[in-house]
């Protein structure tokens, strides 16, 4: 379905006073089965729809459906809407919606002063409280004063609303998200169109629960403008996007198409080895959908059988893929080695999770850069890149792709939960304007061709990568050394030091196939703020905030680890100081330390969330002062 | 690379595995390396029979894998002119499965050892055979870990002292034919190193089956584990030791055949011919049973106290997994056609900004 | 720590696991935790059998420990009062291994999932059943990956639908107690999450099993496979899908238990019970057989074809692992003694510099 | 058996002249069938005995038995054996015996210029030629007038000499590496006694292979005495060693004592969980021997159930130990995280051998240094330790039982397949004299005590240790990331970020545990060599080489990997250049950049060898200029 941005259509136009804003943060929070996702996930389709940048973050419990009302079963998403680019989900809510007790106390830090609080008062009760371990009804302490407090009898208005639809009392208090996704439409000026007519494609065959999700959506947008708890609604005018046609996308979303395309300009068919792991199974779910693409996925019995099919598919001339999270990862780092002394092209996504061990499976952390980059036996580098949000996924993986093919090497992509789930809004490429892959195998032989070396090298030190059916090429790849050239297993202590440096070699060529570094702001001073993966939004928006205070700061986004850029060097000696915030110990800066002996300012947050805008910027001052 | 066959939806062009022009011959299919097995490894046979067979498959050289794990017998792809992997230990059926997924032309085959495909590598050899990847699977067991210097090994018999166990073992040993019916194979079938014609017959009938193969050969490690299976080797006690069990056909074995196996409710036992009428009663072998209990019963049958059965116990056709993979692509390509990207780039809603 | 115990070899000094003064009840096996699986999940009822049966095992609290891996199924030990180590995914039964053989008075349970159990874990399953460690490990079949939010797992169906197979699922599943008995399992069981007392028997079987219990049990996870299970949990259907597998009894099932089960050859047929006298042509249950041919064949009937059996389907004794391997320590240190590390030290030619 | 430093007993005496030497390298190079290995053991044994110092490396193929007379199958044995302190096995081969042209082939490189090289010329025929790919014979070439050639028709004489025994002809065949053995006994002066009476204890079931091994033993003597191509024998005098009672250990054998050691000291008895893997196999064989001292050996079906189950034992209250080399740890590293979260103490040995994958699986190299610092999922820090030498790995086995119990945490021992396999003389503690290893558990409460927290900390911020079994005590820990204190499920961020921080603080306090780093030479002053691992004797070589040219280099080894020492920036400051020579690519070298932001000249070589002397010499020279 495609729109234009044209004139809206609202249910009725709003009779209160409307007062525009910049931007907005809205957050949903209730029990893992209330629809919070959902509800998030619409709001942010609309506000794209509308014209806003967005970017959101679900929040959400390791656990499938944790008791009722319990604090464990809290989930939530975070939606931020912006006249303006932007590239976080926010700091702090302007509008919080609280389904029940424990989504409030889970919640409630993230409101900004004087933010909007929308709960459904009647899930304030004895039970709840208990379940939420809250001893009096927060609503009735003075804490509340700070903020602008709407208590609605949500389930009471929804069962009512939806009562003419016909469904059970279970269904009905089931349609109490799009009650508040109404009201929430109301209060932002958000055009109800879209999402019924969403509601009646995903609900065709159930009718009457299409209904009585319209019936709510309804009540809820009418509640907001019939109700005198709201004086004013707001508006978040269209943001100035670069032209082109937009859809909205995760980073799982982006990496699996980035992958189909990638396959697509190779004239390779993808297998993809995998198996289940949050937060990287929906790659696999949303790839398993594409066989038109005639991409293989293989859910294998373990990470081990996940890698090393795609070795034995690589081989056999596919496009071999795996991904998984830390743990998982882990797992595979055996076969990394082999398919390094194998020097076949391979994909390896690594979408982080906090850990370590099984540690906290839905949350984004950026820990496993350490991991990537040493964790395997012997001498055995390989190219590492990681995606700076969700849209970057798509490019990042094309030309993870280009160079595993061009250098014949395992390539690793690191992304993260909040990456993989994040969502924003994605300009479609023109696939014509992306170069193609190509991939050369050599070709059988005539009779008076010099015997095949399966180890010889081009000029890029790559190796041929012919395919078994090929006559006259047959030969014998193994994990053993082996002697350069014949490929034969080899011992000799010249050979072993002469393969060893052709495969670092060959992998540091990559820094011909990446682009320079470029910088953010003034290319020498006082501070450069470095970021890598996820953290990129956040850093962005830091530094444009510190720049409207007038101080100038730049930045530069680092998605090519190893090798690291050419230019790289030079840029860290035009500042006084380098601050590199990462969510992990200070991972990426101990790597540059080493490589570049200058001293960084390391700021890190290992709380299993993406970093704030201001705590960004209060450390940015900190370095200035 | 030119091509020469059609692709269908492979994941790379390939050529079709049709008998070629001119047969290739044994030799055609050594290679130039030099074999570094220890003098008088049971590993030699096996390798000079599989030499000899592979010519008859109707196959060429270059269309067929070797995909192995780590161990002695892992290295065999290397002494054949056949593309090859020797990978990491234990995990050769997964990159056989992968392989074998992508380009279902050709014919893999996977050499595994006792240690690499019954302890490290137990479970991805259990699931390549529940699926059904039309791989052959072929086990050299010698009882022993022999290229880490001989510690004991999954199929050790209990007491064994090794590097390992200088008190003996006390695991109990696994059956690995036991194990592949356990896992739901196919085509289960046991074999001697030295047995040539008899190992012969087997490779082709592995090379024939449609979907997993899995042979156990019996093999004498003769530096860590000499001796091993001598009941079955040698000449004067093998025929007392083994039975050949062939679809079809009763079970009788003894040098003059003048013993047999009869089924006494849910037990086997061995019976002395006197005269021929008394064959009658014997068990027949059905390899085509659709349940893997024959197979069982055959498999388990243990020296000394009963003779050991060689030969195909269990070959019946199930869908194969490689060929379902690729029919759920092939489908979706015939009923929809290639995907578009345009169109998978805009799934869901869009929208332009001017 | 006090002792109250002689500790014989074993690592560390400990309690005896022999019968306490006063008898544990019900609560004094539940943990103050949240329970964390979603409202209606089949977990619930195994974990409540389990509280319900522990207290009559005779082993206090504090002598148990329950370790699992990761899956909805593996929060288990969260929730009981007893130690408990949550490991990490598919491993469970190896940490169990070591546990029990350095504690070997601890009674150790392991709980794991389909997918835990038999996919990534497949390998550290059989072999801790072939070794016959003296651990119970209680399987929660499902037929899918519930943590994971509903992938299919080794058991699913095939043509399953699930988020990883919007096709529907290519491959051949795995029969949890073929593997189990392939594997030389010497306690192999079945039943079913609801109900409550046939399952709380099985446990009790479990727990006094010398050596490894494997049950399977049929858990509903009622958000990602609902009714997986219908035929064999509805009070409606049960009895008929359904056969309760006794020792030294003959297989009936129906409503009206006017239903037997038959050997014909090697297959078994299920037989209309119309008059008494008929009941005598049927299979007698006999766990104790030493070859797992009959629990082989039980274990594999499967609806709708046939009924499904619950129950014992095999109980053997057989060496048990930790036993032997503390034996060979102790019987060192009796014939030995305890070794003297001066002596170990010189070991070998020594010399001396003054 | 105890042998004192006496009077010799020789065979007879020699008439020829006798020349004094420092120190000899003799290295013996055969097939892998003709006891190489046993014939080096039995000299380096018997130099033990007369007193010298002694350094072994034992140099043998992958495969089992290659075909015999291949390049493949050479296997080697050099024994290095000195008047004074030495530390490596030897750069230069002083003798070398070559049982065959391949070895000839092989090994030739080794012999210094005018060193002596003893053939088999039996051997030298057109078969064996060929075998080892030569065309020409090389004892006619030119090149040998830079040796002193011997050529002896070693196997001709070596089957006359035993025929009275009565063996056949293949046995009598084999006895020639006692013929070789007895041949070198004479050239260096050493007295065959003990390996008279060790053949006899060793073959006291075969009298007939005794008396043949004798025979071949005594004719090699004599064929020395005898023949003219000797003018002369030599003599390696008694080194100076501290006073005590010795024994030749391996790396080994001697980590093997050295847990063994740690259990008694710790009243802790072993679980030994392992899966058999090149080179780190003989420490299971080892240990397997020890059930009187309640070793229990685990042959586990992998090397995750070898380290799960050790994790296993260490819950139950038992030290957990499991061992393996490269591609095994690779796949340990994702339950080495489940022990960091469990905090339970473990040891996890790792024998380096040449990688990556399966690599050079006979060969030494360091280059898993980073793997297990880094390789692991999640901030997931534990102390890594690394042995010296042979007898180091007694000493750091203990030191990291210590560590890891005190600590509750796994502890890393890194050693090489050059330290796993060498012997060096090992002075026999006194174990009275090592300090106990406490080990408190927490005993049954009493009904009035507070609640048991399984996640409470000591002043070493280690938890308690609490047994199953304990009445009052029962608790469940797991993977996932656990609430301090309680140790229950917790996923909130600030408990996460302090949790990883308490496991990181905890681990650093290791440094109180460990000794000062300290420096042999000047404290100060232009240049210190670094070293760690197995390349301690050959940097200490080199630097007394240096030494006696007259240049004072001063030289640190680092047995403490992580945490590093609390002085060791300090000392780096005192130098202006600091070389760190490391049989990797530099893995070392990063991590002291990363730390100290000072410039390392890095020597590296992955040849799968050690360093030689002279490399270590040129090198230091270069930093000197
Ligand atoms: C991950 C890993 N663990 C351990 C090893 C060491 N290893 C190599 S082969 C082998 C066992 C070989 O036994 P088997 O499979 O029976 O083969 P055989 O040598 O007897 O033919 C082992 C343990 C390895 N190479 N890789
Ligand atoms: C190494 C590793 N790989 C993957 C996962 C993700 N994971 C957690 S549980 C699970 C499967 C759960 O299925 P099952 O064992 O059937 O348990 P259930 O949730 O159905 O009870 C998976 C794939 C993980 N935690 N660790
Ligand atoms: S060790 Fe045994 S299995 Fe290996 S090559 Fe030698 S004889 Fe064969
Ligand atoms: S997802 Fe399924 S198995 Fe997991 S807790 Fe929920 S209902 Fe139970
Ligand atoms: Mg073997
Ligand atoms: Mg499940």
């Amino acid at each position: 379905m495609s729109h234009s941005i044209g004139p809206s259509d609202p249910l009725k136009t709003p009779t209160k006073p409307i007062e525009s804003l910049d931007s907005m943060v809205v957050r949903f929070a209730g029990d893992s089965g209330d629809g919070m996702q959902l509800a998030g996930d619409r709001l942010a389709g609309t506000s794209a729809l509308f014209g806003n940048d967005i970017s959101t973050f679900p929040d959400f419990p390791a656990e499938i459906r944790a008791p009722k009302g319990t604090l464990a079963g809290v989930s939530g998403f975070q939606v931020h809407f912006a006249a303006r680019d932007i590239h976080t989900p926010g700091d702090e809510v302007d509008i919080l919606v609280a389904m029940n007790p424990a989504a409030l106390v889970q919640n409630l830090s993230f409101l900004r002063p004087h933010g909007t609080l929308i709960v459904d008062e009647d899930m304030f009760d004895a039970k709840n409280l208990k379940l939420a371990r809250i001893e009096k009804d927060p609503l009735e302490e003075r804490a509340m004063d700070a903020f602008n407090l709407i208590r609605v009898p949500l389930t009471s208005l929804t069962r009512d609303a939806v009562a003419e639809s016909g469904v059970g009392r279970k269904i009905a208090t089931r349609c109490r998200n799009f009650f508040a996704l109404g009201l929430v439409y109301w209060l932002c000026g958000r055009d109800p169109k879209t999402t019924l007519e969403w509601i009646d494609r995903k609900f065709g065959d159930r009718p009457d629960v299409a209904k009585a999700d319209t019936l709510a959506l309804r009540a809820g947008w009418n509640f907001g403008e019939t109700t005198e708890a709201f004086e004013r609604s707001y508006r978040v005018p269209p943001a100035d996007l670069p032209p082109g046609e937009y859809r909205n996308i995760t980073g799982n979303q982006a990496l699996a198409l980035g992958l189909i395309t990638a396959s697509r300009l190779s004239d390779k068919s993808i297998f993809y080895g995998s198996y289940p792991i949050t937060p990287a199974s929906d790659i696999l779910h949303e790839l398993a959908r594409h066989k038109r693409f005639k991409v293989r996925t293989f859910q294998a019995e373990d990470e081990i059988a996940a890698i090393t099919s795609a070795i034995g598919a690589a081989y056999g001339g596919a496009m071999g893929v795996t991904a998984s999270s830390g743990p998982g990862i882990a797992l595979k780092t055996e076969a990394m080695g082999l398919a390094i002394m194998l020097e076949l092209p391979l994909l390896i996504l690594s979408i982080q999770r906090g850990g370590p061990s099984t540690g906290l499976p839905t949350k984004p952390e950026q820990s496993d850069l350490l991991q990537v980059m040493f964790g395997r036996s012997g001498e055995s580098p390989l190219p590492v890149l990681a995606a700076g949000g969700p849209t970057d996924c798509f490019d990042i993986v094309i030309e993870a792709w280009r160079i595993a093919t061009r250098l014949m090497t395992p390539v690793v992509v690191l992304s993260d939960a909040f990456i993989a789930n994040g969502a924003e809004p994605w300009r479609i490429p023109d696939i014509a304007r992306i170069p193609p892959i190509d991939i050369a195998h050599p070709e059988a032989p005539s009779a008076d061709d010099a015997p095949f070396l399966p180890y010889s090298r081009n000029e890029w030190l790559a190796r041929p990568w012919a395919l078994p059916g090929t006559p006259g090429l047959a030969h014998r790849v193994g994990s053993l050394e082996k002697h350069h050239g014949t490929g034969n297993v080899s011992y000799d202590p010249d050979n072993h030091e002469k393969m060893v440096g052709l495969r670092a070699r060959k992998v540091a060529n990559a820094v011909h196939l990446i682009k320079d570094q470029e910088v953010f702001g003034p290319d020498r001073g006082r501070l450069l703020i470095l970021s890598w993966g996820g953290t990129l939004g956040v850093c962005r928006q830091a530094v444009e905030v510190i720049g409207k205070k007038g101080k100038a700061v730049a930045h530069t986004h680092l998605r090519h680890l190893h090798p690291l850029p050419a230019n790289l060097g030079d840029i860290l000696g035009n500042y006084e100081r380098v601050l590199v915030p990462e969510m992990n110990s200070g991972q990426l800066a101990m790597i540059l330390k080493a490589r570049y002996l200058v001293d960084i300012i390391s700021l890190n947050r290992v709380r299993g969330r993406p970093f704030m805008v201001r705590e960004l910027v209060d450390a940015i001052e900190e370095s200035l002062a | 690379m030119t091509t020469s066959a059609p692709t269908k939806t492979h994941a790379c062009t390939s050529r079709s595995t049709a008998a070629p022009a001119v047969k290739p011959s044994a030799t055609d299919f050594a290679s130039d390396q030099e074999i570094r097995w220890c003098p008088g490894c049971g590993d030699f046979s096996i390798l000079a029979q599989m030499k000899k067979v592979l010519p008859e498959i109707g196959v060429r050289p270059e269309n067929m894998v070797f995909v192995s794990g780590i161990g002695c017998s892992s290295r065999f792809p290397y002494y054949l002119n056949t593309y090859g992997v020797h990978g990491i230990h234990g995990r050769a059926p997964a990159i056989a499965t992968g392989l074998k997924t992508v380009r279902p032309e050709l014919q893999v085959w996977v050499i595994t050892g006792d240690g690499d495909a019954l302890s490290i590598g137990g479970n991805h050899l259990m699931h390549a055979l529940r699926r059904n990847v039309d791989i052959k699977i072929l086990l050299f067991n010698n009882r022993i870990y022999g290229l880490t210097k001989g510690q004991y090994s999954p199929t050790s018999l209990p007491g064994h002292i090794t590097r390992s166990t200088p008190q003996g073992s006390v695991d109990a040993p696994l059956h690995p034919l036991s194990i592949a019916l356990g896992s739901e194979a196919s085509f289960v079938a046991r074999s001697v190193d030295t047995h040539t014609a008899h190992l012969g017959g087997i490779l082709r009938r592995a090379a024939a089956h449609r979907g997993s193969a899995f042979v156990e050969i019996y093999q004498n490690c003769n530096i860590y584990n000499d001796g091993a299976f001598e009941y079955a080797k040698n000449q004067s006690t093998r025929n007392d030791c083994l039975v050949e069990v062939e679809h079809g056909q009763p079970l009788l074995f003894g040098a003059k055949r003048d013993r047999g196996i009869r089924l006494d409710g849910l037990r086997l036992e061995t019976v002395a011919i006197t005269d021929d009428s008394k064959s009658e009663d014997l068990l027949v072998h059905d390899e085509r049973a659709p349940d893997p209990i024959l197979a069982m019963m055959l498999a388990r049958m243990r020296y000394p106290a009963m003779p050991e059965a060689i030969g195909v116990l269990r070959a019946v056709e199930r869908p194969v997994f490689d060929e379902l993979v690729n029919e759920q692509v092939d489908a979706e390509l015939r009923h929809d056609g290639a995907g578009d990207l345009e169109a998978l780039f805009r799934a869901g809603d869009t929208w332009t900004i001017e």
